[in-house]
């Protein structure tokens, strides 16, 4: 999908937004919709905080926002676990790796396997790219969900 | 104390994986948390020595993926797994699964899963030990002949029920000989559709039974004692809303007998682990309508009454322990009372997940809270609604009801509605506080409480 | 896509917001919606509360800050009550009140009467002005620190 | 059920007055609970019926303000007045204003209150009634003479003790005769200025005793039963941080010689409502050290191995009520132990008011909170520290104490500093482990932690 939008447009709400001293602007029309937000610098809105006690406090965890900017979990290129196993780079132990990172790769190609069940599961490149970096280490448990590879 | 295992995988979520949890850490065995991506923020998972994401909120995929909670076991060492209530805890193949794997299920034998997982089968294993039985067809009926013939056998009203059945699908009444076809064809398709299975058997309808239900617990080796009795009747739709232990209805020689009977043909059957056998009870007369080889969400009242810890118990027996005690040995101490406290509507039971502001939990003498909520916690809305299992205990049943009266009044739970009033209206009700009520008692009170 | 908006209707809706202290207007019509916030500078600073669930809910009650202007316990002419007891406005059944509203009052004149312990205790002016306000009835109990008159 | 009172006024503030009002509303009796201008937003006065601001927040003008409670009572129509622990519940004064004002007072009579007030006067009664004392003078010790031949005729070391003292204080003692007067000055100097009264006795010292006390509870008509015994060794400058009962010293032979002794003694003194006979324990000899004629901060522990509800019995016994069972109907289950969480510093014990921002109680089986914490409460700095009571129960005392190792790292109590981090290091500790303990075990332990 691709997408433009009128700059000026939102220009216009931005100074209309600081000149006002508003918070936040929502437009909608046919076309689409913006929302312009400005959040006070007095970040006494800001949601509370509370320290956490221990290991086993029941407390409210950082939001996901907060998590780092390089969370590879959230990098558009990650290759995330489809199930829970044991990580294996190379397809027999002592056999060259599947790929190696600044490699290029195709879509489809076999990035690792996962072992579950005493099978192993080739996992596979969503998209062709460069293989930009490995965040499991051979021999390694991997949970569902859990960022295996980058390709960029 | 050398531990019974080396570390344990909870198969399940909310309060009993919690409840699990804590009876491990008092036995010293590190555990293991399996959730969804929706739960990673759980209590179960935060409080959790490891934990493991196994899947997409979707409990088919998450705590229904077997694979992946046979992997969760193998990649952090686990060598025991409890399944907690619903899930996977009466599925037989899981339980083999995880036996084949060398891994010790918390739980009875497989096949003993299976036996009492199929209805026509678990009565037939019933009767072959002794334990009375609701007049009904011998087996599967396979056609309306059979029914017919069953039925006037019997006398009228009859019930049609699916083999496979459970919560109360592919069940359906038939008051006399006229709705006996129509009752028939639909139970069976109802059980087609819903379990891929239309085998169909015929029993007595009880016009105003209690259900009450038998806690058992069996060792390896032969040893079976009972913890008497909990009166369930308090339904609506099949879910049960308050339990007691013991039932209201029942004097001590009526468990006694009852008990006698259950203990001793398990032990025939070579039962192990917990089990509930659940019974319609009317005009004096038990009739076994099914059994649950698991932990029950209603096991705390009995752990009230008699002192003992189940779940400690279940642990105990599948690491090879003996019981370590006789039926005369287990005591029963007072009347306990337990409240299911679900994120619902008290009025609508439409669900209200969303984000508990501020959960402060009832205290003092006599009070027990197993909850997983917390404040600043969000209900999913991919899951039961159970979210807190309020248990008094107190000398007597009438000081029970004051108990949770006050226990009620201090439960602060704000940001989602629960079915507190529900129960605090139910408390207050002059036939419930008489102990008079049947298993339909609760659809007309809630159905009275909407009409005013 | 192509945008256009109406930045005379924000501006004015804008205005109407800051005018009228509002925090959010919001409008929608057949070409679309608009919406204006604003968040209030001490909104932010308000300490956060919580719907209560119940009177036994044990939540936090509204702030004493946010008690009304007009509440008599914050007026600098309070008169209040140093101990527990009974309120009597006269000196005894059937005599006339020692004050009434409206009138002149000077530093240690007796106000009215608090009965504890089966002693009646004379409730005296700690200045002089006028009676502005009875807040007690005859024959009514009183707490510590309650409020009893306002002099002026 | 009629109402044992019209409405109860409970004269405290914090968990005890909580725990008062929940027996009070399992009772059906109406609350008034008092307050200082600090505790308007207390969680007692958030749960009581109605409530009266009775000072500001000096202890001295609100909660021992004698006339302001009695007032209190007189406004709202209380009959009857629940002094808890602490503050006016010891003093015979206000128990007997209370009566003449035709409030009932619950606990015993003023002129018991009294007699057990005073050191010299409570042992003489003991020992009149066959208790156990520790060897010591005949009462009061007027002069250094008297001194010199108790001291030589006991045996070194011994301890001057003020016949008013409380807490430690008008307390010395005398290694040998060389320390003698110094001690017997300083302790009579110090009375005089605690106390306004400088009556001194002498007792033997015992350099390893345990503190033990033996709960017991008498109608007005003469009956009269222990409840068996508490052990609060583990004490830091006379204050008790953990309790067990019953303890690992005592075995049920010594339970039951010691209750026969205590609860016959008591019947004759006419003694009624709850008392607390404290004992010290040495080498299998009791010697009796003072009676509290009032609930205790750690009554729960005996709640729960005795199934009993002591605030409930405290309030039928007022009333006039006949206990209703004798001593042999008193079971003794299983071990508990509560753990004193106090807003310290658990290493400086540095008081630490403020604001709570959570709080999240341990659950599940077995597990007891007494706390009128909640969050948002802001502690206020004027009174004692005790936020919360953590109490568990179990069939047995290493089961109790893996529980409580299970509820002390499931609680949260975040925005203060609690004690419950040394309570984590006691349990963990293998003497303590062991219940090898003595009262001054605890002052050691807490000094060792300090060093390294």
């Amino acid at each position: 999908m691709s997408m433009s939008f009128d700059p000026e447009a939102v220009r216009a709400l931005a100074t209309i937004l600081v000149d006002t001293g508003l918070t936040e602007i929502e437009f909608e029309g046919k076309e689409g919709r913006i929302r312009v937000v400005r959040a006070l610098p007095t970040v006494a809105a800001a949601p509370v905080t509370v320290p956490v006690a221990a290991v086993a406090a029941p407390v409210a965890a950082a939001p996901v926002a907060a998590a780092p900017l390089d969370d590879p979990a959230r990098h558009p290129g990650v290759v995330l676990s489809p199930m829970v196993g044991v990580a294996y780079l190379s397809p027999e132990p002592g056999a060259a790796p599947f790929v190696t990172v600044g490699q290029p790769v195709s879509a489809g190609q076999t990035l690792l396997l996962i072992e579950a069940m005493k099978t192993f599961n080739q996992i596979k490149a969503p998209k062709s790219g460069v293989l930009a970096r490995i965040l499991v280490q051979a021999g390694a448990p991997v949970e569902y969900d859990e960022p295996l590879m980058i390709v960029e | 104390m050398p531990r019974l295992f080396q570390k344990m995988l909870i198969a399940n979520r909310g309060e009993i994986a919690l409840r699990i949890q804590r009876a491990c850490r008092e036995l010293g065995i590190p555990t293991v948390a399996v959730h969804s991506t929706a739960d990673a923020q759980a209590m179960h998972v935060r409080l959790a020595d490891e934990s493991v994401c196994i899947g997409p909120p979707s409990a088919r995929d998450s705590y229904l993926n077997m694979p992946n909670i046979l992997s969760a076991a193998a990649v952090t060492g686990a060598d025991a797994i409890h399944p907690g209530y619903g899930f996977l805890s009466e599925n037989a193949n899981f339980a083999e699964m995880v036996e084949a794997h060398g891994i010790t299920f918390i739980g009875p034998s497989s096949a003993h899963i299976r036996m009492m997982g199929d209805k026509i089968s678990a009565k037939t294993a019933m009767a072959g030990i002794g334990v009375p039985l609701v007049p009904g067809s011998d087996g599967e009926v396979v056609d309306m002949d059979a029914a017919r013939a069953v039925a006037a056998q019997i006398g009228y009203p009859v019930l049609i029920k699916a083999a496979a059945g459970g919560g109360g699908r592919g069940m359906k009444v038939a008051l006399g000989p006229d709705e006996l076809e129509e009752a028939w064809t639909v139970a069976r398709t109802e059980a087609r559709t819903a379990f891929g299975n239309d085998a169909v058997y015929i029993e007595k309808y009880l016009d105003r039974p209690r259900h009450i239900e038998m806690q058992v617990m069996a060792d390896a080796h032969g040893h079976v004692v009972h913890f008497g009795e909990r009166d369930c009747s308090l339904q609506r739709r099949h879910q049960k809303l308050l339990e007691e232990a013991g039932s209201p209805a029942l004097t001590p020689d009526e468990r006694d007998a009852l008990g006698a009977v259950v203990t001793q043909g398990l032990s025939k059957l070579g039962y192990r682990n917990a089990g509930t056998l659940e019974f319609l009870y009317q005009d004096g007369q038990f009739a076994f309508i099914e059994m649950n080889t698991r932990l029950q969400v209603e096991h705390p009242v009995t752990e009230m009454v008699c002192g003992v810890d189940l779940v400690r118990e279940q642990i105990r027996i599948a690491a090879g322990e003996p019981l370590g005690y006789a039926q005369s040995d287990v005591r029963f101490e007072g009347h306990a009372i337990e409240c299911r406290i679900t994120a619902e509507d008290p009025e609508t039971f439409a669900p209200t997940p969303g984000k508990v502001s501020v959960f402060h939990a009832p205290g003092g003498l006599g009070v027990r809270v197993d909850s997983a909520l917390y404040a600043g916690y969000v209900v999913p809305p991919y899951y039961d609604s159970l979210v807190a299992k309020l248990i008094v205990h107190a000398p007597t049943r009438p000081e029970a009801i004051a108990r949770m009266r006050r226990a009620l009044a201090e439960f602060a739970v704000v940001g989602i509605r629960t079915t507190i009033p529900l129960h605090q209206r139910i408390i207050e009700d002059a036939e419930f506080q008489a102990g008079d009520y049947t298993i339909h008692w609760l659809e007309r009170f809630v159905a009275a409480g909407r009409d005013h």
